[in-house]
C-alpha cells in the first residue's frame, strides 16, 4: 500500500496507509500516552487518554484508532491535547485508590508514570470513592484488584483474541464496573499471566510475585527463557541474588509480547536448596567434596580411561557453546555413545513448541547423536554400562537405567542441582549452574540464536558449563580452555557453518538466525 | 390546525392497534409493491431527495447514511431499527409501534430493499412489552400476508424482519451499542471509524435508522418526495411525531408541521397549556439530553436548525415542560442519577465523570454544597466532554454535560439559592418531612 | 590597587611585654573561676535532667499505629528506597483485612541510620516518625539492628497523646465505606 | 637524727630476732628516709590524681561548666575511675616501635620527678635526703625527664611522635638553662647550695653587711622579693620544663595529634600523663623553696609550733610535739605549692599556647638573657650587701 506523509508536532513522518497516528508517533520517537491501546491487541478506544488535536477537526481524536490522512497535521503536545489528557488523567484517578503503597504496580504502573508526568497535584473530588472488591482470586496464578482497574479491557481483549478463551468479562455499568471471570467460565488459560504484564495499572497481580519485592529494586536482566525450544524472550527480575520474576521480553521475531505461565513460572530451580556448590568426588561410597582441581583431574582420568567407550548424554538444555565444548572432548575421546535425552512439554498453536529442550535445535545442529556403531539413550538400558558421562543431565525420570549405571566404573555427572542421578551413580560431580547464571547462547525451534545473560550468581563454588567443559577439555588435549562464553561461540562460529560470523555482542537483544539450511 | 397527520393518519385511539387489513384497506403496503418495481438505487434517491433526517436525535440524512453501504463485498447487509426508544420525555415511536406498526415494517421492508439487506432487527426497548407485542403480532400478519418473508409480494425477493426485545439498557439507544446488544454483548458503544455503515452488525454493513425515520419511507415512495416535502422546510423535511410531557394541562404526542409550530404552539395549543394556570419556566426540547430553554427563547418553530439557533437540540422530539414552581436543581438531580445510573463505563470520562456530576448536584440539592461547588460543577462538566470535546466513544457523556451546563447558564440562580438555603425546596421539605417523623416517633 | 598595605599599630612598651595583657587574661579566668563572671550552671545534669527537645528534634526513626492499634506501615518500601545510608531493610507480607499488605520484617539499622528523616518525609502512609528517641546503644552490631516490634515500641509513645494526626484512621474509613457503598468479596 | 627513729622503735620494742633486726634498722639513718619515701612515694601521685581534678574541675569552672561530678563528692574520685579506665584499657603496642625504649620511655616520664621530690625540704626536720648539693642533685635528676620524652618520641618510630619528641628536647633544653640561670641567682643570695640553707635564708630577715635587720624583714626575706626577675624567669621556665600552656608544643594535638606520646595507650599513656603532674609539682616544690620560703611562714610556723606544743599531749611512745610540727611545717609547704599548682592550671586556661619559633626566641633572646643580666646585677648585689 502507498504511503502517507503526515505532520506530527511538527516532523514530518512517512507511513503505510493504514497505520494509526499512535503508531506514526511512534515511529518518531513520540509516545502519545495509552492505557487500553496494545499493539498486540485490536483498538478498544475506551481510556481516552491518547488524544492528540487534528488540525481541521473540531474535536480532539483518539489517536489509537485515527487513522493516517495524507497531509494529517497532528498535535500530541498542543494547548487543547494536553488539556483533554489532564482531564481524563484527573477522571482516572478520581475513584482509584491510589493505593500505590501496597500496589505491586507501583514502579512500572502507566497511571503513575502519567499521573507524574501531566497528572494534578491534588484532587478536586471530595466524596468517598467508589469501592469494589480487592484481591479477589481470579485464579492460583492472577489476583485482581477492581479498584485499581482502569477498565482499559486490554485483560479480556488479550484473552479473547490471543489466548482465544472468552474467560473475563465486565460486570455491572458505569462507574461500578468490573472485571470478572465470566459467568460459567474459569480462568484456565495456559497464558493468563500475560494479563498481568499487560494491566497498565496494578489491578491484574501476579499471586506468584505479589509483595516479594518492589520492581524498583529488581535488577532486570534479558534473557531467554529456558523451558521450551521457543525461547521466548524474557526479563529476568532478581533481587537479594534471588531470581524472583519472568516477564515477556518483546521478540516479533519469536513470541512477540507473551509467554505462558509454565516457562514463566519455572524458576524454583534456580533458589533450590539441592543446588550444588562444590566439586565432589566419590570416596569410599560416598560423595566427598573436593577442589575443582581434583574433580578436573579426577573427571579427565575417568574419561581418558573410558576412551571410545564411554556413553555420553549431553544435554539440549546447554547453550551452543557448551554443546560445541562438549562435542569436542567427545570427539577427542573418539566415542561414538552419544545421545539428548528427550524433553516432553505441552504444545500449543500460540508458543509452546512441544519440546522442553530450550536448545534441542542447537544439539541438532551440532549433531548431538549416535555416531555410526554408537548406542543412544535408548539402548542404554540393555547392557552393561562401563562409564558414562551426563553432561548437564540427570535420568532420575529413569530408574532402570540408573539401575544400570549403577554399576558403572565411571560416571560423570555435569549439573546443577543434587539430583538422585547424583546421589546415586555419580563418581564425579561438577557443579554447573542454570541458565539464569551464565553467559552464552540458546538456538531456538526457529533457528534464531539469542543471547543468555546471567541473572543471579550461582551458590558456592559452582562454575558456568562452559568454563568446566573448557577446562576438562584442556586436560582431555583439545585446546585451550575459553575464557568466556563469547570466547566460546567465536571457536563454534569458526568450526560450524551454521554458525558463522555469530559472537554474543553480534547476537544483540533479538538474537540472529543461524544458517539452518547449511545445517540440514 | 395546520397539518394533516401522515403517519398517524389512519392510526387508531391509544390503545388499539391498526391490523393488516385495516392498513391494506387505507392503502398500506402500496409503497412496498411501487418499491419492489423500482430499482433499490432509486429508493435511496428518492428518500435522499426527501431530504428525511433521522429522527433518532442527531438528525443525519437517512438517504445520505442509506449511500454508505459499500457495494459488492460479498458481506451481507442488515437493516437496524432503533425502538430502543429511551430518551426521558421521548414517547412518539411507541405510538407508531403500537398503533401503526404496518407502517414500520414496510418501511423496514422498502429500506432493507433500497439498501440491498434482506434482514431487518427492530431492536425494541424491553420496557415496551406493548410494543414489542403489538410488533410481533403485526409482524406475524405481515409474515402471513406474504409482506415479509421468503417471497414478498410473490417477487422472489427474500426479505425478513425480527424483533429484538432489549433488557433495559438506555445506552443500546446508541446505535452502535444497539449492535453489540443485537449480538448478544455487553450494550458498549463502539468506536468509529469502522461506522457501522461499513462494518455493523457481525461485521457486515449495517444501516441503522429510528422507527420514525423508517415509517416516514413508505410516505416517501407513496406520495412522492414533493409530497413529503410539502411539510416541513428545506432544513427539517416532513412531519414531526412530538412527545409533550411535564407540567402540560394535556401531556401526550401530536405529529405537526415541524416548521409552522413553534415550541410554545407545542405548548399552549397542543399540550393545553402549562398546568394549573402556572407560568413557564424551562422547556428542554429534544429529550433529556439536550440543553434546557428558558421560558423567554420558545418562540422557535420546531425544526433542527431552529431550535439549533435558540440553543438546544430538537433531538428525539420530547418537549418536556417545567413550570414556575420547578427548582431547576431537584431537576437536575433527577436528570445526572439518571446518567450516572446509564453510563455503560467504558470510556474514562463517561464512567468516572457522571458519578462525580451527579454526588456534586446531589451536593448541593442537599445544601450541602458551597458556592464553590457551583463552579466546580461547571468545571466538571467541561472536564467530561460537551459538544466540541470528543472524549468519549458516543454521546452519553455529553449528553449529561448539555443538560448541566445549560441549567448552570440560564438557571444558576436556582443553584445559588439551594447552597444559601440549605437544599432546594424539594430536598427541605422532605428532610422537614423526616425530622417531623423522627420527633412522632420520640413523641 | 591590587591590594592595600596596612601599617600595624606600634605596641608600646607594656604590650611588648605582654604582662599587663596576661595579667588582664588571668585576672578574667579567675573570675571566672570564682563564679563572678559567668553562668556557672548552665551544663545540665544530663541523666536526671533532660533537654526540652524541639518540635522539629530527628531521634530514632519509629513505626507508629493508629488509634485503634493497627500498625499503619504497608511496607511499600518508599523509605528503603530512599534511605542514604541504606539502614532500612524490609520483607513484606500479605495481610488479612481492609488493607493487604504490611512488613513482615521491618529492620533498621542504627548503626547506618543517620537521622535524616527522609523515611518520615517520604512516607505516603504517615506510618513512619522520627521519635524524640535518642539514648540508643547496645553491646553488640545485631542488638542496634531495630526490629519491627522495637522500632513498634518507640513508637507507640508517638501515638495520639503525643500529637501525631491521625485522624485518617484508613482501616476504619476504608472499612465503613465499603460497608456503606455495600463491596463485598475480596 | 631525732625523736621519731626513736618513738618507731619503740613500737616494735618486743624480743626476737626479728625485733631485733627490725630496731637495728629502725635505729639506723636509713628507716626515717624510707619512711618519707613511702609517705611521698604515694602522696605525689594522690596528689597527681588530686591535680588532674583539679585541673579538670578548675578549667571547667573557668569556662563556666560543671566539670566531673559523678565519681565521689564533687567528682574528686574521677581520677580513680580514669586509672581504673587505663588499666584495663587494651594496651596497645604498635608493632613498629622499639619495644624496649618504648616501654623504658613512660617509666623514665615518672621515676626523675619522684626522686627529685627527695630532695626538697617539706619541713624543718621532714626531708629525705638532706643533700649538702641538693638543688645540684634536684636539677641533674629532674633533667633525665627529658629523655622520656625523647625516647617516647623516637621509639615510637612514627613522624608525629618524633616531630613532638623532638621539639619537646629541644624546648627543655633551652629552657633548662635559663632555669638553671636563675637558680643560681638564689643560691647566691643563700650562699648555699643545700636547700634547707636556703629555706632557712629566707626566714631569718635581712642581714646587710652582716647586721640583722629587724623582725619586720622577714616579711620581705622571701626571694621572690629579693630575685623577683629570676622568680619569673624561673617560673616562666618552669612552665616551659613541664611542657605547660602555654608552652605545650611536645604535644600540641592540633598539629602533631597528640605529640610524642600519640603512639601510647593504656597505662603507658597514664605514666605519661603522672610525670607530667609530678613534673609540676617538682617544680612548684622547687619554686615553693627557693622563692616563696619553703615551709617558713615569717616566723609564724615556730611561733604556732610552740602553741601547739604546748597544748599537746606528754610525749608518750609518740613525739606528738615533734609530729606536729612536721605536719605544721609540710602543711604550710604543700599549701604554697599547691597555690603555684593552681597559678599552673589558671594559666593553662587562660593562655593561648606559643608559636614554636616564639617560644625559642622567648628561651634564647630573652629569658636567658635576662637570668644572665639578673644574675650579674645578683652578683654585684650581693657583693655590695655583704
Amino acid at each position: 500500500m502507498a504511503d502517507v506523509k503526515l505532520t506530527i508536532d511538527g516532523r514530518e513522518v512517512e507511513v503505510p496507509r493504514g497505520t494509526t497516528v499512535i503508531q506514526a508517533a511512534r515511529k518518531l520517537g513520540t509516545d502519545v500516552p495509552h492505557y487500553c491501546w496494545h499493539p498486540g491487541l485490536k483498538v478498544a478506544g475506551n481510556c481516552r487518554i491518547c488524544l492528540v488535536e487534528v488540525e481541521g477537526m473540531p474535536t480532539v481524536q483518539i489517536s489509537c484508532n485515527l487513522e493516517v490522512r495524507e497531509g494529517m497535521v497532528v498535535h500530541t503536545e498542543s494547548a487543547k491535547a494536553k488539556q483533554a489528557r489532564r482531564d481524563v488523567m484527573e477522571l482516572l484517578l478520581i475513584n482509584h485508590p491510589l493505593d500505590c503503597p501496597i500496589c505491586d504496580q507501583a514502579g512500572e504502573c502507566k497511571l503513575q508514570e502519567y499521573s507524574f508526568e501531566f497528572g494534578s497535584d491534588g484532587s478536586r473530588f471530595q466524596f468517598p470513592k467508589v469501592h469494589k472488591p480487592k484481591h479477589v482470586r481470579f485464579s492460583e496464578k492472577v489476583t485482581f484488584d477492581a479498584e485499581r482497574c482502569i477498565l482499559c479491557t486490554r485483560c479480556v481483549r488479550f484473552l479473547d483474541e490471543v489466548a482465544g478463551r472468552d474467560e473475563l468479562d465486565i460486570v455491572n455499568r458505569g462507574d461500578r464496573n468490573e472485571i470478572a471471570v465470566a459467568r460459567g467460565a474459569e480462568l484456565t488459560s495456559p497464558y493468563q499471566m500475560n494479563i498481568v504484564d499487560i494491566c497498565p495499572v496494578g489491578a491484574l497481580t501476579s499471586t506468584d510475585f505479589r509483595f516479594k519485592s518492589r520492581v524498583w529494586f529488581l535488577k532486570q536482566t534479558r534473557t531467554v527463557c529456558p523451558s521450551c525450544s521457543r525461547g521466548c524472550n524474557v526479563t529476568a527480575g532478581a533481587r537479594w541474588n534471588r531470581l524472583l520474576r519472568l516477564v515477556p521480553a518483546e521478540n516479533q521475531a519469536v513470541n512477540r509480547w507473551w509467554m505462558c505461565d509454565d516457562g514463566r513460572l519455572a524458576i524454583g530451580h534456580v533458589g533450590a536448596d539441592d543446588r550444588l556448590g562444590a566439586p565432589l568426588v566419590r570416596k569410599d561410597g560416598a560423595l566427598v567434596e573436593t577442589t575443582w582441581d581434583e574433580a578436573l583431574r579426577a573427571a579427565a582420568d575417568g574419561l581418558r580411561a573410558a576412551g571410545a567407550n564411554l556413553l555420553a548424554l549431553v544435554s539440549a538444555r546447554l547453550t551452543n557453546e557448551e554443546l560445541f565444548l562438549a562435542r569436542r572432548i567427545l570427539d577427542a575421546l573418539g566415542t561414538p555413545h552419544r545421545d539428548v535425552k528427550p524433553r516432553a512439554w505441552e504444545r500449543d498453536e500460540l508458543l509452546r513448541t512441544g519440546d522442553g529442550n530450550p536448545n534441542a535445535e542447537g544439539a541438532r545442529i551440532l549433531g548431538i547423536a549416535p555416531r555410526a556403531g554408537g548406542r543412544g539413550l535408548a539402548a542404554w538400558g540393555g547392557s552393561a554400562i562401563g562409564a558414562a558421562f551426563l553432561c548437564g543431565e540427570d535420568l532420575d525420570d529413569r530408574p532402570e537405567l540408573l539401575d544400570a549405571l549403577a554399576k558403572a566404573s565411571f560416571v560423570l555427572v555435569l549439573d546443577s542441582r543434587e539430583t538422585a542421578t547424583v546421589k546415586r551413580v555419580a563418581t564425579v560431580v561438577l557443579p554447573g549452574v542454570t541458565s539464569f547464571e551464565k553467559d552464552g547462547s540458546f538456538t531456538n525451534v526457529d533457528g534464531r540464536v539469542q543471547r543468555l545473560l546471567p541473572v543471579v550468581s550461582a551458590p558456592g563454588d559452582a562454575r558456568p558449563d562452559w568454563r568446566v567443559l573448557g577446562e576438562l577439555g584442556a586436560l582431555l588435549g583439545c585446546g585451550a580452555a575459553p575464557r568466556s562464553a563469547d570466547e566460546a561461540l567465536r571457536a563454534l562460529a569458526a568450526a560450524e557453518p551454521a554458525f558463522a560470523g555469530l559472537s554474543l555482542g553480534r547476537l544483540g537483544a533479538l538474537g540472529r538466525e543461524a544458517a539452518r539450511e547449511a545445517a540440514r | 390546525m395546520p397539518l394533516a397527520p401522515r403517519l398517524m393518519k389512519d392510526a387508531p385511539p391509544i390503545g388499539r392497534r391498526q391490523t393488516h387489513d385495516e392498513y391494506v384497506a387505507a392503502g398500506g403496503y402500496d409503497a412496498l409493491q411501487k418499491a419492489l418495481g423500482m430499482k433499490p438505487e432509486e429508493i435511496t434517491q428518492q428518500v435522499l431527495e426527501a431530504g428525511v433526517r433521522g429522527r433518532g436525535g442527531a438528525g443525519f440524512p437517512a438517504g445520505r447514511k442509506w449511500t454508505f453501504v459499500p457495494k459488492n463485498t460479498g458481506k451481507p447487509v442488515y437493516l437496524a431499527c432503533n425502538a430502543d426508544e429511551s430518551e426521558p420525555g421521548c414517547f412518539k415511536d411507541r405510538q407508531i409501534m403500537e398503533r401503526v406498526p404496518h407502517l414500520l415494517i414496510e418501511g423496514c421492508v422498502i429500506a432493507c430493499r433500497a439498501i440491498g439487506a434482506q434482514s431487518a432487527f427492530i431492536y425494541c426497548r424491553g420496557e415496551y412489552p406493548h410494543s414489542v407485542r403489538a410488533l410481533e403480532e403485526a409482524l406475524a400478519e405481515a409474515r402471513a400476508a406474504g409482506k415479509v418473508g421468503n417471497d414478498v409480494l410473490g417477487s422472489g425477493w427474500r426479505c425478513d424482519v425480527w424483533v429484538h426485545k432489549g433488557a433495559g439498557a438506555y445506552i443500546c439507544g446508541e446505535e452502535t451499542g444497539l449492535l453489540s446488544s443485537i449480538e448478544g454483548g455487553r450494550g458498549y458503544p463502539r468506536i468509529k471509524p469502522p461506522f457501522p455503515a461499513v462494518e455493523g452488525l457481525w461485521g457486515c454493513p449495517t444501516i441503522i435508522n429510528n422507527v420514525e425515520t423508517l415509517a416516514n419511507v413508505p410516505v416517501i415512495v407513496r406520495d412522492g418526495v414533493a409530497a413529503f416535502k410539502a411539510a416541513g422546510d428545506d432544513d427539517t423535511t416532513g412531519t414531526r411525531l412530538v412527545g409533550i410531557s411535564g407540567h402540560v394541562e394535556r401531556p401526550g404526542h401530536v405529529e405537526i408541521d415541524p416548521a409552522k409550530t413553534t415550541i410554545r404552539e407545542l405548548i399552549e395549543v397542543h399540550a393545553g397549556g402549562v398546568w394549573k394556570g402556572r407560568k413557564l419556566k424551562a422547556v428542554i426540547p429534544g429529550g433529556s439530553s439536550v440543553p434546557v430553554l428558558p421560558a423567554s427563547a420558545i418562540d422557535v418553530p420546531f425544526t433542527y436548525g431552529a431550535v439549533r439557533n435558540a440553543g438546544s437540540l430538537a433531538g428525539a422530539a420530547g418537549v418536556i415542560v417545567m413550570d414556575e414552581t420547578t427548582c431547576m436543581v431537584d431537576a437536575l438531580v433527577n436528570l445526572m442519577q439518571f446518567y450516572h445510573h446509564e453510563s455503560c463505563g467504558q470510556c474514562t470520562p463517561c464512567r468516572e465523570g457522571t458519578g462525580w456530576l451527579e454526588k456534586l448536584v446531589t451536593r448541593i440539592w442537599k445544601g450541602e454544597g458551597a458556592a464553590r461547588d457551583i463552579d466546580l460543577l461547571d468545571s466538571v462538566a467541561d472536564t467530561i466532554g460537551g459538544a466540541q470535546a470528543g472524549k468519549t466513544i458516543c454521546f452519553l457523556a455529553d449528553s449529561a454535560v448539555m443538560p448541566t451546563k445549560s441549567f448552570l447558564k440560564h438557571f444558576r440562580a436556582d443553584f445559588v439559592r439551594a447552597v444559601e438555603e440549605g437544599g432546594s425546596p424539594v430536598w427541605r421539605a422532605r428532610a422537614g418531612q423526616g425530622a417531623r417523623a423522627a420527633a412522632g416517633a420520640h413523641g | 590597587m591590587a591590594y592595600v598595605t596596612v601599617r600595624r599599630r606600634e605596641l608600646t612598651f607594656a604590650e611588648r611585654l605582654y604582662l599587663p595583657s596576661i595579667l588582664k587574661g588571668m585576672a578574667h579566668t579567675l573570675k571566672h573561676f570564682v563564679g563572678a563572671g559567668g553562668r556557672a550552671g548552665v551544663t545540665m545534669q544530663y541523666p536526671e535532667e533532660k533537654w526540652q527537645l524541639p518540635s522539629f528534634y530527628r531521634g530514632v526513626p519509629s513505626l507508629v499505629k493508629d488509634a485503634d492499634g493497627r500498625g499503619k506501615c504497608v511496607a511499600c518500601s518508599l523509605c528503603e528506597y530512599v534511605c542514604p545510608p541504606r539502614a532500612i531493610s524490609i520483607v513484606p507480607k500479605s495481610i488479612e483485612g481492609v488493607v493487604e499488605k504490611a512488613p513482615e520484617v521491618f529492620d533498621i539499622d542504627m548503626l547506618r541510620c543517620i537521622f535524616c528523616g527522609y523515611c518520615e518525609e517520604v512516607c505516603p502512609e504517615e506510618a513512619i516518625f522520627m521519635s524524640k528517641e535518642y539514648e540508643i546503644c547496645g553491646e553488640t552490631r545485631e542488638e542496634l539492628v531495630f526490629h519491627k516490634e522495637r522500632l513498634y515500641e518507640i513508637g507507640a509513645t508517638l501515638g495520639a497523646d503525643a500529637g501525631v494526626p491521625d485522624a485518617e484512621r484508613k482501616w476504619a474509613k476504608l472499612a465503613r465505606e465499603q460497608g456503606e457503598q455495600g463491596v463485598t468479596g475480596g | 637524727m631525732n625523736a621519731l627513729p626513736v618513738l618507731l622503735a619503740e613500737t616494735v620494742s618486743d624480743g626476737g630476732v626479728w625485733a631485733s633486726v627490725n630496731r637495728t634498722f629502725v635505729e639506723s639513718r636509713w628507716a626515717y628516709p624510707l619512711l618519707l619515701v613511702l609517705v611521698v612515694g604515694n602522696v605525689v601521685p594522690l596528689l597527681v590524681s588530686f591535680l588532674v581534678w583539679a585541673e579538670r574541675r578548675g578549667s571547667a569552672l573557668i569556662q563556666d561548666r560543671l566539670g566531673p561530678n559523678r565519681v565521689g563528692p564533687f567528682g574528686l574520685f574521677q581520677s580513680f575511675a580514669d586509672l581504673g579506665k587505663f588499666l584495663f584499657k587494651e594496651d596497645v603496642t604498635p608493632g613498629h616501635v622499639n619495644k624496649v625504649l618504648y616501654c623504658l620511655a613512660p617509666a623514665i616520664a615518672v621515676i626523675p620527678p619522684l626522686v627529685a621530690l627527695a630532695f626538697v625540704p617539706y619541713g624543718r626536720n621532714v626531708m629525705m635526703a638532706d643533700v649538702d648539693t641538693g638543688i645540684l642533685a634536684c636539677f641533674a635528676v629532674s633533667s633525665l625527664h627529658v629523655y622520656s620524652v625523647t625516647l617516647g618520641g623516637w621509639a615510637s618510630n612514627s613522624k608525629f611522635p618524633l616531630l613532638g619528641g623532638v621539639r619537646a628536647t629541644a624546648q627543655m633544653i633551652s629552657y633548662e638553662i635559663a632555669l638553671g640561670v636563675s637558680a643560681l641567682a638564689v643560691l647566691m643570695v643563700a650562699g648555699s647550695l643545700r636547700l634547707q640553707d636556703v629555706v632557712l635564708h629566707q626566714a631569718d630577715g635581712w642581714t646587710v653587711h652582716g647586721e640583722t635587720l629587724g623582725a619586720w624583714s622577714r616579711f620581705l626575706d622571701w626571694n621572690v622579693v629579693k630575685q623577683p626577675i629570676g622568680a619569673i624567669v624561673f617560673l616562666i621556665a618552669g612552665f616551659a620544663e613541664t611542657n605547660r600552656h602555654p608552652f605545650d608544643m611536645p604535644e600540641a594535638e592540633s598539629e602533631l595529634a597528640a605529640g610524642y606520646h600519640t603512639e601510647y595507650s593504656s597505662m603507658k599513656f597514664a605514666l605519661f600523663f603522672l610525670g607530667e603532674y609530678a613534673a609540676m609539682i617538682v617544680v612548684s616544690a622547687l619554686f615553693t623553696t627557693l622563692y616563696l620560703g619553703g615551709w617558713t611562714l615569717f616566723g609564724l610556723e615556730d611561733v604556732l609550733a610552740d602553741w601547739v606544743r604546748s597544748s599537746a599531749p606528754e610525749a608518750g611512745w609518740i613525739n606528738w610535739a615533734q609530729v606536729v610540727e612536721g605536719v605544721l611545717h609540710s602543711g604550710i609547704f604543700f599549701t604554697k605549692t599547691l597555690a603555684l599548682l593552681f597559678v599552673f592550671i589558671w594559666v593553662r586556661w587562660t593562655l593561648p599556647r606559643f608559636r614554636y619559633d616564639q617560644l625559642m626566641r622567648l628561651g634564647w633572646m630573652r629569658l636567658l638573657p635576662l637570668s644572665l643580666a639578673w644574675l650579674a646585677l645578683t652578683a654585684v648585689g650581693v657583693g655590695i650587701l655583704r
